[in-house]
């Protein structure tokens, strides 16, 4: 597999030159430690701060989700890598504005146990730290190992919500309370054509027969839940929301949002073929679909694949997603301009 | 005698660098099999911060405790990852099982993988047959009691807790994993080596041939 | 090669309807017209109309653009051909504010033929047109013959000048002028790794060899100017940044804008590492960078590579550059809140 | 006789339309190699929409030139492309030349070869030799003019525009292109037959086994 690449062993360095270069009007490290970035326009004294994170490798996510009105900070690990509790410890002591810190990242070993080591420093160090995991992939572990489930691209709803929640000043209960509702109502299912591969190997993380796809394939070239032949994008959605519609308890006349995203290598011209059909399916449940996001918003390297998430909204979580929101890769109703042109 | 005894946890350090660097492609492809495939080079990553952070110490005046919490230190803030609270953990377990001690006789070393089985054990709450180190570490703290209690030779000690190690390694082919990414797997993991255990048999190995 | 399709013969009435409903709040078809698409918000009495478009396969690009303060209308065709004259005749008149309409689009043969046609019918409707081909990609023809080079996904600087022009009320001719002195002020240069494959044919248009790169390749998937080894991700920045610093005639001071395009199946992490290096090269000449986009602008389905596009700024394209717009993917100080949770 | 021409030309486009769906894949490859790729597909949902839009002409009440003009539409509407221009034009000015006449007599059938191929060189400003269609369609036309002037039988009539499609096709593997997209290729298109003029040979020999 070819890649655009120096040394392999630099990858995340360099990337991260880049990264700091191109977002520099949204955020800034932290001191001298590039794997902590702070948002410019985030923290502010009596707010609560989000702490969001993981490995890289998932670009836009999680770096794209800093700013104004969304995450005040991120920490970022090596490929697939959960961030060491050092750099995250300094993203919850700059987030900090003295009413606590939310942390919210995905459900995953790696994580999960830097992110504790981090909370018990931070909170060691007089900053009280609450954590939601997220776990929307619904493929990941049966209904009634719900936490044991890992998160994917519905993250990007729960990050969206707690931004939000941290933004409106709620406190740090609130924000939690309502982070963790947001991620009850997030419902993703992933499907990958070829797996991904490494930027030191070069190669696919593992093989997909000619004639098949992985089924709840994670966002880490983690195998899926089963290997099926491949069939039509129509035949895939259904697949996938009819996982969904098993869970989720929406009456006709709900509303929810809608999350297509690329895993990498596939296009948006296959993306919008299968909103078509997600529109389609849930058209027919008389549930409207209140705002939609098609693009690459949470990816996993080069691999061809693409999740549909859905977030079941109510009226809280419909003002929370609509909150005022301006980062690298996200505006919404456009908080303040600001005289710089970015996209 | 103390200088020796760091000296000796360094150059194991070295040695485990060494053999990482060697199977690093190996241990990715296990991990792609049933975790993210990168499990080779986190390994790299995380000891080549140990031998880097370790060459920065005065190993005359270190402890073989201050070696075990340098190389804990250093692991941890390069790789993050599952194995960075592990690893880091089960050293500094280690270095506190070490403290005050300045030779590493046999039971130092039994004292040494008992502290790192059990801080692994305590980081990541797995049990035994979860499919992880841990089913590496344990038999080979247990063999490593054993072998002590049975007042073997240093030879015997080391050649026991290999063996233990390699078997541990083994038969987490035959594990379903219930902890880690390849939890997710379920069923699927069955008849893959997990790469954590094959990392830690490789370790195990190059502390045998070290100390 | 694997990919989410239906009938492949439904490709693009499918993403159609899947594009068309995703984004709903900023465009809408002309009339029962799906292959010409008006924005919501964008025409308006007075105003010089903006009527972009060319083939599909591109996503985002054509009908990312078009919105308030950008284009006000898009004419789509099949897969990497020019619509036909009659959904750009339908645009125009759609654009039409009694001020005249502008067409931008690539210098592709077909596209010219069918462009110009319209603009002829348009003409015979009392519709006054004029045109601005895109000539961005300089090494697809040598300097002196510029009008002779093929636009690539350095239109998205040309259309945003250019709907920035129309938005301030300029004269047609004074929208037209401007536009081609951005068209002048951009350069591009492309590279792929990897060719793209047709939902038809699920075969690469062409291959490249394992070690191979084709530099200058083109958004269609036609091959570029010369095969080469591949190199490290500096080396072909440099390459490609050398060709642009022969043409650009920037002094130390001077400012640009850049655009790091995916062709596709290139992920965000490796236009990060391209990013870096170009800031480099342009840092050590003294060029500031005045705005940046890095990710899928322009892309050729699901080609592996990327590209580079340098818009020479002066004190009139800085301006227009930052004027307002809000299209389904770019937001440039946001010009109004409108309620609408969208990226 | 009126009806029979038309119905021989609404036969002689779906003969059009089967050929190219034949070799759709086939064009699509030439064109891979120094274009986009796509004029196969481009040519079959263009024929496929002419057919279309000729199901719906009453040919009993139909003249040839509505034939060619209700091609020309449907062709246009449905392709847009290089070739939709281009063919747009060719059939239009077939329609014009044929205005009138109800017979496709030798004459007439000269006389559509040269419309289309001016029509084609009109829209497309192409010369001969640029490495395009008109590489065919003109050398076509100029074989059915000369064998009109010879008084030549029906049979050599086509025989002789076959073979001057086909040399024309042929020859464009020796040309460096200067039209369309394979003009950026420049020296790097040698070699390689030019898509639209292989499938202009292949629409004259659906002509010649139909008229
Ligand atoms: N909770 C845990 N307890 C013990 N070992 C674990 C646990 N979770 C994961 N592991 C070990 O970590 C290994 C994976 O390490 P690595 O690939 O470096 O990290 P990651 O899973 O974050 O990519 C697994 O093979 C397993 O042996
Ligand atoms: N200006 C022109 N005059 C005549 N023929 C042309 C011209 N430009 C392109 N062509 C013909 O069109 C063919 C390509 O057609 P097609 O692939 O369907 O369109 P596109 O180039 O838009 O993808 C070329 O092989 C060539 O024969
Ligand atoms: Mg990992
Ligand atoms: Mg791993
Ligand atoms: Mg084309
Ligand atoms: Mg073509």
């Amino acid at each position: 597999v070819k890649k655009f690449l120096n040394n392999p062993n630099d990858v995340v360095e360099e990337m991260l030159d880049g990264l700091i270069a191109s977002h520099r009007s949204y955020l800034q490290p932290v001191g001298t430690s590039r794997r902590a970035l702070v948002a410019r326009n985030g923290p502010r004294p009596g707010k609560v701060g989000l702490v969001i994170g993981g490995g890289t490798g998932h670009e836009p996510c999680f770096v794209g989700y800093v700013g104004k009105g969304l995450a005040d900070a991120v920490a970022l690990g090596n490929i697939f890598s959960s961030p060491p509790p050092d750099p995250i410890v300094k993203c919850a002591v700059a987030a900090s504005g003295g009413a606590g810190v939310l942390f919210v990242y995905g459900n995953y070993a790696g994580d999960v146990m830097n992110f504790e080591m981090a909370a018990e420093l931070a909170e060691e160090q007089g900053i009280p730290i609450r954590t939601v995991l997220t776990t929307d992939d619904i493929v990941s572990s049966p209904v009634e190992d719900r936490e044991g489930r890992r998160g994917v691209a519905g993250n990007f709803f729960v990050f969206k919500v707690a931004g939000a929640a941290c933004d409106l000043g709620m406190t740090l209960g609130e924000c939690e309370t309502v982070t963790r509702k947001a991620n009850d109502r997030t419902y993703t299912v992933g499907v990958a054509l070829e797996s991904c591969s490494m930027p030191q190997t070069r190669r696919h993380n593992f093989e997909i027969g000619p004639d098949d796809m992985e089924l709840g394939m994670g966002i880490h070239g983690e195998p899926g839940v089963s290997r099926e032949r491949v069939r039509t994008a129509d035949e895939i959605v259904d697949t996938i929301m009819d996982n969904i519609f098993k869970e989720m308890k929406a009456e006709p006349g709900d509303r929810v949002a809608v999350l297509v995203n690329s895993f990498g290598a596939t296009p948006l011209m296959e993306l919008y073929i299968l909103y078509r059909r997600v529109e389609q399916r849930l058209a027919a449940k008389n549930i409207e679909i209140e705002a939609n996001w098609v693009g690459h918003y949470c990816t996993s390297l080069d691999m061809v694949g693409a999740s549909i998430s859905i977030l079941h909204l109510d009226r809280q979580l419909t003002e929370l997603l609509h909150h005022p929101c301006r980062t690298a890769i996200l505006t919404i109703n456009a908080p303040e301009a600001d005289g710089a042109a970015k996209s | 005698m103390s200088e020796t005894a760091a000296r000796a946890l360094a150059q194991m350090f070295e040695r485990m660098s060494g053999v990482i660097e060697t199977e690093k492609d190996h241990l990715s492809e296990l991990d792609g099999a049933i975790g993210d495939g990168d499990h080779g080079i986190t390994m790299s990553i995380g000891f080549k911060a140990v031998t880097a952070a370790l060459a920065a110490l005065d190993l005359d005046s270190a402890s073989p405790s201050d070696v075990m919490s340098t190389a804990a230190g250093g692991f941890l803030d390069a790789v993050g990852a599952s194995t960075g609270p592990l690893y880091a953990t089960g050293f500094r377990r280690a270095a506190q099982a070490l403290a005050g001690r300045g030779h590493l006789d046999l039971a130092a070393c039994r004292d040494m993988l008992a502290a790192m089985s059990e801080g692994i054990r305590d980081r990541g709450k797995a049990q035994r047959g979860d499919k992880t180190m841990l089913d590496v570490w344990m038999p080979a703290a247990e063999a490593a009691a054993t072998a002590v209690a049975n007042g073997r030779s240093k030879p015997e000690f080391w050649k026991a807790v290999e063996i233990a190690a390699e078997n541990g390694a083994a038969a987490t082919a035959t594990m379903v994993a219930t902890k880690g990414r390849a939890a997710r797997l379920r069923e699927r993991s069955l008849g893959h080596t997990d790469p954590g255990a094959a990392s830690a048999a490789m370790l195990i190995k190059a502390m045998a041939a070290m100390l």
